[in-house]
């Protein structure tokens, strides 16, 4: 009851009625933020149409190990926050804080492979600009998609690995009770940050793989 | 000069656009007049402290007006749609005058040759048709005599079409933004009898016409050494292209237009004919807009168009 | 500011108001009570509404000559870039929804505060970032990409400082997409018992619609942002053509936001009147559920016709008719709200108090701006001008004649709720009718102009235009003196004014069942709705 | 390990070996030569991994019709953009 009090704020009446309120509110965000990528989808899709030979060509240079090695990263981050939500609600303390640490974790380790395929891609010169290796009419379009498309995905995965690892702490200090609605809000965010990965690696890297 | 210069209207797809405008504005002006007249009688007669038998509005007016806007306005929809599709109709053999936009003047070649800055001639009942690109940002030709506008863009070709009907001198301006002198990025438009037209073109100077600076241009910038009758390499045979319709390895079907030839000079890539191998390489950055213009105006001379531009550089 | 203002309020004679709840500039800057958070979004589009008047004012001045008189081409291109810039992001869209709508709405639907009061005092602050890199880029220099941002000229052309405007803008969307989700939050699931949907007043309808187009709609324009900014940033190509680039991409998505942001002009304004009108008209709206119905569709519509904006822009022509006839569609259900308001008005008890007189000419002009509206949706006469003073005049109409209306109508109406003191209806209804004659003067000759082909954003133009433009000029001034009117009346009545009392004006809206201005809780009791709204015609 | 964590952990496993089968087909499809066909198994199963994401880790199998309708007014926006779009640039 006590922790049920704490977690509550006005001008809420009652928890479940709170909790509602933050899902919807999460859901309404996460609206938001299919209409943001949705601009980005937008202009892929219509630069691939009007480029298809320059979209392949310059797919052939994103490095499908990066990628897909990442899409499993993040799938996996997925899989232990889904758990984290699932044990708060079971009221499994310590079985929340690991799987939050490891989420904050695979985030991180996202990251990291991030850093060094974006390495990789300097060194090997794909950023777009006027010494871009690429002459086809459509590469430097997608090699732009690609650093705008992974650069804001990486940015809210920075944010979301700073929203988790704020909820450890608060739960380490006992400062955030497992009743709280944050745990499931955070989740969402986490889950779309996955799925917006999901549909950039066949724009990205899956692409030109055949040919 | 009349203020009123919607009078001064050159076209007959001028005097349509006006139709449409007018019989809007008296619709307008009706349904303002009934709305301002109603708040004003309801106001006074059923101000608080008038002793007026009052009841309410029946609710069969809802049933009546919605439908009625609604038809009223597809009606209007209507209307203006099947004006537009008819300006569309544009008859195929037209004077074509090229026009570059940059910031901030148009510099426009008339069919054999001839360069004007900010100044457009053109003969009165003859199907014009310009052929406009931008060299930097997004412009706007804005001939409100004609009350047409078309937004002229880089690396692109659009196109206005006009059969004028008035001789005279006319406001040609620019419509869209297009950085600090916009406003000063304006013209004249000067629309003259057939007879004067040609006495004018005669007039403008030894020129050469476009087409023959483009075949000097197809020269020195080596496109006939494989698109040329004698070429070893297997490259596509130009002369008729113009107009026609060509097959691309990709399963397209395009017409090749000016925006299609253009295409293919500077992005050699993007559509590449059926049975043939990308290796062309592209002209950006080569060939600016001016020469576009001439190549272009070559290729076309090859189809064999007969169209008015050849008349008019008869000498 | 919030101080001086606070020393002049009435000692209340209540034990506790929402405006006597602390004094330190902290209990202000902290608070998370909605009333006081739309004060603080009060003071700072007003601040704005003033920066942008300021520069269109000279705007206006220098169009008295038809070769400029002051200014540089460079100068006056900022000017009126920056008044768009201003009045569309600073001022009008957060309007009426982040002052009354945050004040009022709760109260209206019996709430205690909005969903998420904590997110809210964070909207106002996200806004205030977005205004601070705003007034930077005005700072250093100001920009002249005009307010649509245009590529290349934005990107690749213009000089200004194009990249801090466009985060200014940005970082402010963020500020609409937070307000919006509360707002819609607190719709659902803040009613009071009793309250449901049908008895939803039509002002709560309005915000309620205004955010779903905040949250689907902006994201999309911080998208085309952030690529703008990619572009002229990072020289990343994106819209240059010389990669392959598409401009006409960019205004897809730049109007695929900002087409639906009128929406989030007008639409809140509409609620506004429809409250007002009830009230002065004795009457329930005639045709609630037709003006619920329309309201929603016009945000939902609203959101198929941005391409009426490219008529002329290289867009291909069955996507011109696609557009066209979703734009003559979007617009049945705006003048049904028309007729339905004038019917509304039918067998009242009318008083014509200065609200009154704003909401009237809400109806009145902005009649006239949708019917030109109609004209702009006709492809053969928006090809002619488009881009011309007729499309000016046409949106200012909508969002002058229309949505600063509503705003002043809404001013006048809760002034007496919001700060518990009456101002002099006399001078409110000058200002009313100054702003009425005021906006007449100003803009209808631009219609003239426009159709006779004087375009937009000119500094120089061709002589035969002039009379037009002095005209024009001249009805600015009237204008502005109308809206600097208010604001010496109402600061007096801060201190002179009779107090209001709970109920003014006899109005059934639940905000006027609690003392004013309103407690901190907003009511001393949890209240149960039982009647439907605008219940006049048994009071 | 106790019951209860087994319990906890079943049935979220299986949802992420489902999505690494699905990754596994779209990653080992994409080398298939199939013209169009890589496309198609690719967005569809992109689709399914969002499917299965949104329906079962984030609950919206069980959500209320509110969180629904939410969850849904994103992608239907979305649709009226590309839409209307395409209406553009497939008829220029």
């Amino acid at each position: 009851m006590s922790e049920t009090a704490r977690v509550i704020n006005e001008p809420w009446p009652s928890l479940p009625r709170q909790r509602e309120a933050v899902t919807f509110a999460v859901w309404l965000f996460l609206a938001t933020e299919v209409l943001f990528f949705g601009g980005l989808f937008l202009g892929y899709t219509v630069y691939r149409w009007l480029y298809p030979e320059g979209f392949l060509i310059g797919a052939q240079e994103t490095d499908i190990v990066y990628g897909v090695s990442n899409t499993a990263i993040i799938m996996t981050s997925s899989l232990t926050m889904a758990v984290a939500v699932r044990a708060a609600e079971q009221d499994m303390r310590r079985m929340v804080f690991r799987c939050l640490i490891a989420t904050a974790l695979f985030g991180l380790a996202f990251l990291v492979v991030k850093g060094f395929e974006y390495y990789d891609d300097i060194i090997r010169g794909f950023v777009p600009g006027p010494h871009f290796p690429l002459h086809q009419t459509g590469a430097e379009l997608f090699w732009t998609f690609y650093w705008v498309m992974t650069a804001v995905h990486a940015i809210h995965l920075t944010i979301g690995i700073g929203m988790v690892a704020t909820l450890t702490v608060l739960l380490h200090r006992r400062k955030l009770p497992l009743v709280s609605p944050a745990y499931e809000g955070v989740a969402l965010y986490w889950h779309l940050v996955d799925i917006i990965w999901v549909v950039l690696l066949p724009l990205l890297y899956l692409i030109g793989r055949a040919s | 000069m009349n203020p009123f210069v919607y009078f001064s209207r050159v076209s007959n797809e001028a005097i349509a656009v006006d139709h449409i405008f007018f019989a809007l504005t008296a619709l307008s002006i009706v349904i303002v007049g009934v709305v301002f007249l109603l708040l004003l009688v309801f106001s006074v007669r059923f101000r608080a402290d008038n002793p007026v038998h009052r009841r309410k509005p029946p609710r069969i007016f809802e049933y009546i007006w919605t439908p009625a806007t609604f038809f009223l306005f597809l009606f209007i929809f209507w209307w203006a749609a099947a004006n537009q599709l008819g300006a569309l109709d544009h008859p195929k053999d037209s004077l074509d005058i090229h026009v570059v936009a940059k910031q901030w003047m148009w510099k426009v070649e008339q069919p054999n040759g001839v360069r004007e800055i900010d100044e457009i001639h053109a003969p009165i009942e003859t199907p014009v048709r310009l052929v406009m690109t931008s060299q930097d940002v997004i412009h706007s030709l804005f001939l409100p005599a004609l009350r047409i506008k078309q937004d002229v863009l880089p690396d692109r070709i659009t196109y206005l079409w006009f059969t004028a009907q008035k001789p005279g001198i006319y406001h040609l301006l620019c419509a869209e933004f297009c950085g600090t002198e916009h406003s000063r990025m304006t013209g004249r438009l000067v629309l003259m009898t057939q007879p004067d037209y040609a006495r004018w073109s005669r007039s403008q100077g030894p020129s050469r016409g476009l087409a023959a600076q483009g075949e000097k241009l197809f020269r020195s910038l080596g496109c006939s050494g494989c698109h040329g009758p004698n070429s070893s390499v297997h490259a596509p045979d130009l002369a008729g292209v113009y107009g026609r319709e060509v097959h691309l390895s990709d399963g397209r079907v395009v017409t090749a237009d000016e925006a299609y030839l253009r295409d293919s000079i500077l992005k050699p890539g993007s559509a590449i004919v059926a049975g043939y191998k990308p290796e062309m390489p592209s002209f950006a950055g080569t060939v600016g807009e001016d020469d576009m213009v001439k190549l272009i105006a070559y290729l076309k001379s090859l189809a064999g168009h007969t169209t008015i531009n050849q008349q008019g550089e008869r000498r | 500011m919030t101080d001086a203002i606070l020393d002049r309020l009435p000692q209340a004679k209540q034990p506790q108001t929402y405006l006597n709840e602390g004094y330190t500039l902290s209990s202000w800057l902290l608070t998370t009570d909605h009333k006081r958070v739309a004060i603080l979004y009060a003071l700072s589009i007003t601040f704005f509404f003033f920066i942008g008047g300021a520069a269109i004012s000279l705007v206006r001045l220098e169009l008295i000559s038809p070769n400029g008189m002051m200014l540089t081409d460079e100068q006056y291109n900022r000017l009126f870039t920056l008044h768009g810039i201003i009045m569309v992001w600073f001022f009008l869209v957060p309007s009426i929804p982040t002052t009354f709508g945050n004040f009022l709405m709760p109260m209206m639907i019996g709430a205690k505060d909005v969903a998420f009061p904590r997110l809210n005092i964070m909207s106002w602050y996200i806004f205030v970032i977005g205004a601070l890199f705003t007034i930077y880029a005005l700072i250093a220099g100001g920009v002249d990409t005009g307010w649509t941002f245009y590529t290349p000229l934005s990107t690749l052309y213009a000089n200004g400082s194009v990249i801090a405007a466009a985060a200014g803008v940005f970082v402010a969307g963020f500020s609409s997409i937070a307000t919006g989700i509360n707002f819609i939050a607190t719709v659902h699931l803040q009613r009071a018992p009793g309250m449901h949907w049908k008895r939803l007043p039509l002002f709560v309808w309005s915000i309620y619609a205004t955010s779903i187009v905040m949250i689907l709609a902006t994201p999309v324009l911080a998208m085309s942002l952030l690529m703008i900014v990619a572009e002229r940033w990072l020289g990343m190509p994106i819209f240059n053509p010389a990669n392959g680039g598409d401009p006409l991409l960019f205004q897809h998505l730049f109007w695929f936001y900002s087409h639906p942001a009128v929406y989030i002009m007008v639409l809140p304004a509409m609620g506004v009147v429809s409250e007002v009108l009830a009230c002065f008209a004795r009457k329930a709206v005639f045709g609630y559920t037709a003006m619920v119905i329309s309201l929603m569709s016009i945000a939902v519509v609203g959101f198929l016709v941005w391409g009426h904006h490219m008529f002329v822009s290289g867009q291909s022509q069955f996507a011109n008719l696609v557009f066209s006839f979703l734009s003559f569609i979007v617009a049945v259900p705006s003048a049904i709200k028309v007729f339905n308001w004038t019917a509304t008005l039918y067998g009242g008890r009318i008083t014509l108090k200065a609200p009154m007189l704003y909401a009237m000419s809400f109806i009145g002009l902005f009649t006239i701006g949708g019917l030109t509206g109609l004209f702009l949706a006709s492809v053969p006469i928006d090809i002619h001008v488009t881009d011309t003073y007729f499309v000016v005049a046409h949106f200012h109409f909508i969002m002058v004649g229309g949505a600063v209306s509503g705003f002043f109508a809404a001013l006048h109406f809760w002034w007496p709720k919001i700060t518990g003191r009456m101002y002099p209806d006399n001078w409110a209804r000058i200002g009313a009718m100054t702003t009425f004659l005021g906006f007449i003067v100003t803009f209808m000759p631009q219609f003239f102009m426009g159709y006779a082909g004087m375009p937009r954003r000119y500094h120089v133009y061709p002589e035969q235009f002039q009379a037009y433009n002095v005209v024009s000029s001249v009805g600015a001034v009237i204008l502005a003196v109308a809206y600097l009117l208010p604001l010496f009346y109402l600061t007096w009545s801060l201190r002179y004014g009779k107090p209001a009392g709970r109920n003014p004006w006899d109005a059934t809206g639940l905000e006027w069942q609690t003392t004013s201005p309103p407690p901190k809780e907003n009511f001393d009791r949890q209240l149960v709705v039982s009647a439907a709204p605008y219940d006049y015609e048994n009071t | 390990m106790s019951r209860q964590t087994i319990e906890l952990w079943k049935g979220p496993l299986l949802i992420w070996a489902a999505l690494c089968v699905l990754l596994a087909i779209t990653t080992g499809s994409a080398y298939i030569p199939l013209g169009p066909g890589n496309g198609l198994i690719n967005m569809t199963v992109s689709a399914l991994k969002g499917a299965l994401i949104m329906l079962l880790f984030m609950n919206i199998r069980t959500s209320s019709v509110l969180v629904r309708i939410a969850s849904a007014a994103g992608l239907f926006w979305l649709t009226f953009m590309f839409a209307l779009t395409a209406s553009d640039y497939l008829t220029r």
